[in-house]
């Protein structure tokens, strides 16, 4: 469905390009969920807008690699281009449902002005095909809310509108950049639970990028793990959260807090992500690691199969599961 | 149980002035409010956006005015106490606070900040002191000493919070406000500054009140929780009976609701449905009613108290008897 | 930090607003060897050799008395800078005070803002004149009435940035220490108000110039006998037709002053805190 | 509801305008007895005679408290009596009558350029940021910002008037007169050398917002959705910098009328602004203060107006 091979983006400064992401690859299947995982700054955010055209400026390019869609290559297309040659179908949402709505259009014509690019040649009356997609993410009283002005909107009801934006673009994927961080818990499982009846009814797929591990544990069939702007490790979501190999993943791990088990001390991951700039040559995770040893300092890391569609970027995978974090 | 009350907080009400075009509402930040903290606990308070965490905090020690209530500390009342003698209370009684890098100033270096208590209240002999002490804080939230001649935007969010910390146990305080302290960082530098909360605590014996809306930090940290809901506290009892047994219908969709980091276990949203009513014209009776699951004609018309139960344990909800049993 | 290279920055990332800064100097440099660089005296008259076109002994020509428009010039500067910083001086002296104890007394505050906006309500040459009118004309006056002016926006700023600083959460945590006042004015908030200031003092000298120069030449500004750029434009008025040059130099003095002085703040506001520059943008011009 | 609340803060602001206009009218009051010397004298003249001046000091109840004396003034003023001109020998008010279509017109002309130069230039700088275009544009608008008008004008006299001759210097006959509105043309240099540093003012303001727009997340929303680029630009990033634009609309206009006095002189036309220079010059006191209460009156209105507008395009219900 939806390919991306080898992606490299980078911060084009004076010098020398910097690598935001670096040769990030996956897959994802058709009505498959794929959780993309990891902290601030890992690159995780810049991949998906890399693959939506929507990098912020000029300095941030693609550097190599490609996005595909069924085959057909997207990497460097605008979205609107991709309307002009026929390839559109990934549809995006965003972290701030608030500040991702224009605040003086009411929010029917926001959803509206994406119909009239990508439901044209249906035939269908975008007033009421409007109101179809505002009842489809259960927002009530559709033909009112149609003329409401962002502002007068809770956060859930918000990023409800952003999903029905985003399918209004008859999306063949959904790609989702944290939606449901800015929102309380309780209403971030609505948001949680709509997104996979969106996916199981429509049968699209679904980009999930978090920070949040139990986040990708509920939603997710396929997790990638990023770190320092590659992708460290992928693998089916029960594979990866029964037997996690890579050292971060399993740091990531035993760093979550756990209420039913208040006794045990947290395990952090010593130190920080490296900033850009610094980037170690070798395994990025080096200087945090507890297996490291000098092979790891430099060179290429295997990206190595444990299981089928299980990958890890390490020269000293765990194997042993969760509970072996040494 | 048998621990003394260092700070008593009886039916705290704060109220803001909110105005919309012609309209001033009034509405109830948080309203009859009563605890007790304890001396070497760590209190955590949980609940979701406005509902009154962050003021709680902030008005034990007057940045917020209270409208009402008591809070006792060291014998007197501080609501009552005059500016003046506010301000010592708030050496004894620090905060810290959510975003590291806003809660520093940019132009004062890490060192100045750090010493900002001490130096407010003269409690240094000399400049070499002041040095000396600020060397040992910085090096007790595990920052090298050098730090101190820093500014705080070459520093990682990390080290900002630590900093943040420093400064609160610069004089060693009685109690620390630490509102969300965790919620802007990483996970894995979330459980870094966890751990250095639990260990400060132990070793300088300090008493804290947590706050956080991440019931799973909450839980992992606190001895004893309160959950809010819209301005007042709907359930408090200790961590764990919180969690194996969650009295309050809010509390139960509220660890419900928070993903668990295990793809076997799915969670369901028909537990809290909706969205929190309006503050500002908040309906009758139980202000949880509209998404409760196990709402009675009751709920909409009186608003439950919060009653005893067992040992140290509250709940304010007129179904209690259906969920106990 | 090192205070200086960080401010000097922008000026080397940005080859114009550093062309800026050269200029300013060289004004400034200018107006102070006056008596030194100029060829003439400013005040000696040539009934002779009037009008005469620039020309090898009079670079800039000379005017109808047959004074030299280049010594003109040159010491025309010197009573620019005094105007920019008489009026820069004034407007901060009292501008600075009525917004920060505006912030840190609301009730005060209040008031005094009010009678700041009502200052606001009168168009600024308007109300440079009308103090014109009461305290009579002269150098001093000059600069007390465009001050005037300028003290309104300068406290508008200030207030309103010494605001969005006293909500800062480091003033707040300040404040949670047990900190003053004077403590949090003293430590959090004057020095976080630095920066900006020096940007709106920048512009504020910029549009001194021009205020100056309009009061000049409306006749209600310096003296005429003062060699002013201002004045320079009224008296060749006249000459317009005839001798078309010599407005051209004291003209092209002024927009170079301003013109350097708004790069110079431009390339201030640029390494502002973004907050604070949406402040200046849109409050900095009255 | 919106509506409801519209009315509402239109009210309210209308009724800020009025006490603003009120506050501002005691120092307009007051300006006279500031001004040195006896006011009587100050508004008679020198060459009044006792009898002239024990009248007026009547009229006026100079006897009586100050208070009383600023509401005796305050409602011959709402009856239209600003007093008589002390040149002219005429009511205040019929002399400035008579500078007003002078006055409006260049700056209404003036508007139309501002407008129209600064808002279509400043929008296209923005969307070609960093090229050569954006470059000249913004430096441009920076030179013109520190140029005076009356610079400007003078050399647009030169060029246009003394050596091409296509357009009249001075002066300016109403548009009633013979010729009617062929008569305009003798605004034509005065408006744009006032234009000249308030379109570059306005250029740059509609450059820095729509910029600041274009950084917003619902524009990354909007060309997420595929509509095309210039759709991007006019529906979502123009409409939100306008409102931007519209609220320094009232800062221009405070400009526009300090540009207005000089460019009036420059150009020696019949309007207000030089109405006011010449009676300093003058000592025409009484004209001074009808001229001053006039245009705050009018600089209020105008602002309140700009306000009200853009309170009506920004459906965001302001929260205090």
């Amino acid at each position: 469905m939806l390919s991306v091979q080898d992606l490299t983006v980078s911060v084009i400064t004076g010098e020398q390009p910097l690598d935001i992401t670096r040769a990030v690859s996956f897959d994802i299947g058709p009505g498959e969920i794929l959780g993309v995982v990891g902290e601030s700054g890992c690159g995780k955010s810049m991949t998906s807008l890399a693959i939506m055209g929507l990098l912020p400026s000029k300095q941030i390019a693609v550097q190599s690699g490609r996005v595909l869609l069924d085959g057909s290559d997207i990497t460097h297309l605008t979205p609107d281009q991709r309307v002009d040659v026929g390839l559109s179908g990934v549809s995006m949402i965003f972290q701030e449902p608030m500040t991702s709505l224009n605040p003086v259009m009411r929010v029917g014509a926001q959803i509206m002005e994406a119909l009239r690019v990508h439901d044209r040649e249906n035939g269908r009356d975008p007033f009421a095909r409007t109101r179809e997609l505002l009842d489809l993410v259960h927002i009530p009283d559709a033909a009112l809310q149609m003329n409401a002005y962002p502002h007068e909107l809770s956060g859930g009801m918000r990023q409800r509108i952003m999903i029905a934006i985003a399918l209004a673009c008859n999306p063949k994927i959904l790609v989702a950049d944290e939606p449901t961080t800015a929102l309380d818990v309780t209403v971030q499982s609505q948001i949680l639970n709509l997104i996979r009846e969106l996916r199981d009814e429509l049968s699209m797929s679904v980009l999930f990028i978090t920070h949040d591990l139990g986040v990708v544990a509920q939603l997710a069939d396929r997790v990638c793990v990023m770190y320092a702007g590659q992708v460290v490790e992928t693998a089916d979501v029960t594979q990866l959260f029964e037997n996690p190999v890579h050292p971060y993943t399993h740091g990531l791990f035993s760093c979550l807090p756990d209420p039913g088990r208040r006794a045990e001390p947290l395990k952090p991951i010593p130190g920080q992500a490296p900033l850009l700039i610094d980037i170690p040559p070798g395994c990025a995770f080096a200087p945090r690691c507890a297996d490291v040893t000098e092979i790891c300092r430099s060179g290429t890391l295997p990206w190595e199969s444990h299981s089928s569609g299980h990958q890890a970027r390490c020269h000293h995978p765990r194997t042993g599961g969760r509970g072996n974090g040494q | 149980m048998a621990n003394k009350s260092l700070m008593a907080v009886r039916e705290l009400r704060t109220t803001f002035h909110v105005k919309r075009g012609r309209k001033t509402y009034a509405l109830k930040a948080v309203d009859n409010v009563s605890f007790d903290l304890q001396k070497g606990e760590i209190l955590g308070f949980v609940g979701e956006t406005g509902c009154g965490k962050t003021t709680v905090g902030r008005s034990l020690i007057g940045l917020s005015k209270a409208e009402a209530g008591d809070v006792r500390y060291g014998g007197v009342n501080i609501l009552a106490l005059p500016e003046r003698q506010l301000r010592e209370v708030r050496l004894n009684v620090r905060m810290v606070f959510q975003d590291p890098y806003a809660s520093l100033n940019p132009r004062r270096s890490i060192g100045d900040s750090v010493a900002e208590a001490g130096d407010i209240h003269k409690l240094f002999a000399t400049a070499a002191e002041r040095s000396r002490q600020i060397s040992e804080t910085l090096e007790s939230v595990g920052l090298d000493p050098s730090f101190a001649d820093r500014f705080p935007h070459e520093l990682s969010g990390g080290q900002r919070q630590r900093v943040g910390i420093a400064r609160a146990i610069l004089p060693v305080p009685d109690i620390i406000i630490a509102d969300e302290p965790v919620s802007a960082l990483d996970v894995s530098i979330q459980a870094q500054v966890l751990n250095l909360l639990l260990d400060l605590q132990k070793g300088l014996g300090l008493t804290i009140l947590f706050i956080s809306h991440d019931l799973s930090v909450v839980g992992q940290i606190s001895d004893r929780i309160a959950v809010m809901y819209l301005g007042q506290i709907v359930e408090i009892a200790e961590a764990e009976q919180l969690y194996q047994s969650p009295l309050h219908p809010y509390t139960r969709a509220l660890i419900d609701a928070v993903p668990k980091p295990d793809p076997k276990i799915k969670i369901s949203d028909g537990l809290a449905i909706g969205e929190p009513p309006s503050r500002l014209e908040p309906p009758p009776g139980c202000s949880f009613a509209n998404r409760c699951p196990l709402v009675h004609d009751v709920c909409r018309q009186r608003a439950p108290v919060l009653k005893d139960l067992a040992a140290g344990r509250k709940a304010a909800c007129h179904a209690l008897d259906e969920v106990t049993k | 930090m090192d205070l200086l290279s960080s401010w000097l920055v922008p000026f080397l990332k940005h080859r114009l607003s550093l062309c800026g800064l050269v200029v300013l100097i060289g004004v400034i440099l200018a107006a102070l060897l006056a008596p030194v660089i100029t060829p003439y005296d400013p005040l000696a008259m040539d009934p002779i050799g009037r009008l005469q076109t620039p020309n090898m002994a009079h670079w800039f020509g000379t005017d109808h008395f047959g004074r030299d428009t280049l010594s003109r010039v040159i010491y025309g500067a010197r009573l620019a800078l005094l105007i920019g910083t008489g009026v820069v001086g004034f407007a901060m002296a009292t501008g600075v005070p009525i917004g920060v104890l505006s912030v840190l007394f609301p009730r005060v505050g209040n008031v005094l803002m009010r009678l700041v906006d009502l200052m606001m309500a009168f168009p600024a040459l308007l109300l440079a004149l009308g103090l014109i009118v009461i305290l009579g004309q002269g150098v001093t006056n000059a600069i007390l009435a465009i001050g005037v002016v300028y003290l309104t926006t300068t406290a508008r700023i200030t207030y309103s940035v010494a605001l969005r600083l006293k909500a800062e959460t480091f003033v707040e945590a300040g404040r949670s220490m047990g900190a003053n006042t004077w403590w949090l004015a003293t430590r959090h908030i004057i020095p976080n108000l630095v920066s900006p200031l020096l940007v709106q003092a920048s512009f504020v000298f910029a549009f001194a110039q021009l205020g100056a120069a309009s009061l000049d030449f409306l006749g209600l500004g310096a003296p005429p006998d003062i060699p002013s750029w201002g004045n320079m434009l009224a008296e060749s008025r006249r000459y317009i037709t005839r001798a078309p040059w010599l407005l051209f130099f004291p003209g092209a003095m002024i927009v170079l002053t301003a013109f350097s002085l708004n790069l110079v703040g431009d390339a201030l506001r640029d390494r502002l805190d973004p907050r604070f520059r949406d402040e200046l943008a849109n409050k900095g011009k009255p | 509801m919106l509506l409801n609340f519209f009315t509402s803060y239109a009210m309210r602001r209308t009724g800020a305008a009025a006490v603003t206009m009120a506050a501002a009218s005691v120092i307009i009051f007051a300006f006279i007895h500031l001004i040195p010397g006896d006011p009587t004298y100050v508004l008679l003249g020198d060459g009044a005679t006792p009898e002239q001046a024990e009248a007026l000091s009547k009229k006026m109840g100079l006897d009586r408290p100050i208070v009383v004396q600023y509401f005796t003034w305050a409602v011959n003023v709402l009856q239209g009596d600003l007093g008589k001109s002390l040149f002219f020998q005429a009511p205040v008010l019929e002399i400035i009558a008579d500078g007003a279509e002078t006055s409006l017109l260049l700056a209404g002309i003036t508007m139309v350029w501002v407008v129209l130069i600064g808002i279509p230039i400043g929008m296209l700088s923005a969307t070609r940021q960093g090229t050569a275009v954006d470059q000249t544009a913004s430096g441009l608008a920076m030179l013109f910002a520190s140029v005076p008008t009356f610079w400007v004008g003078l050399y647009l006299i030169l060029i246009f008037a003394a050596w091409l001759g296509w357009l009249p210097s001075s002066g300016y006959p109403s548009i009633f007169e013979e010729d009617g509105l062929y008569n305009l043309r003798y605004l034509l240099l005065p408006s744009l050398a006032l234009a000249a540093p308030n379109a570059a003012l306005i250029l740059r303001l509609t450059r820095a917002s729509m910029l600041d727009v274009a950084r917003q997340d619902y524009v990354r929303t909007a060309r997420a959705k595929g509509i095309r680029p210039w759709q991007v630009t006019t529906r979502h990033i123009f409409r939100n910098a306008l409102l931007a634009v519209v609220a320094a609309f009232g800062f221009t206009l405070a400009g526009l009328i300090s540009e207005a006095v000089v460019t009036e002189t420059v150009f020696s036309l019949p309007g207000i602004g030089r109405l006011v220079v010449q009676s300093i010059l003058r000592r025409d006191y009484p004209v001074i203060q009808g001229v001053i209460l006039i245009i705050v009156m009018l600089y209020l209105t105008i602002n309140l107006g700009v306000d009200l507008i853009n309170r009506y395009l920004d459906p965001r219900v302001e929260l205090e």
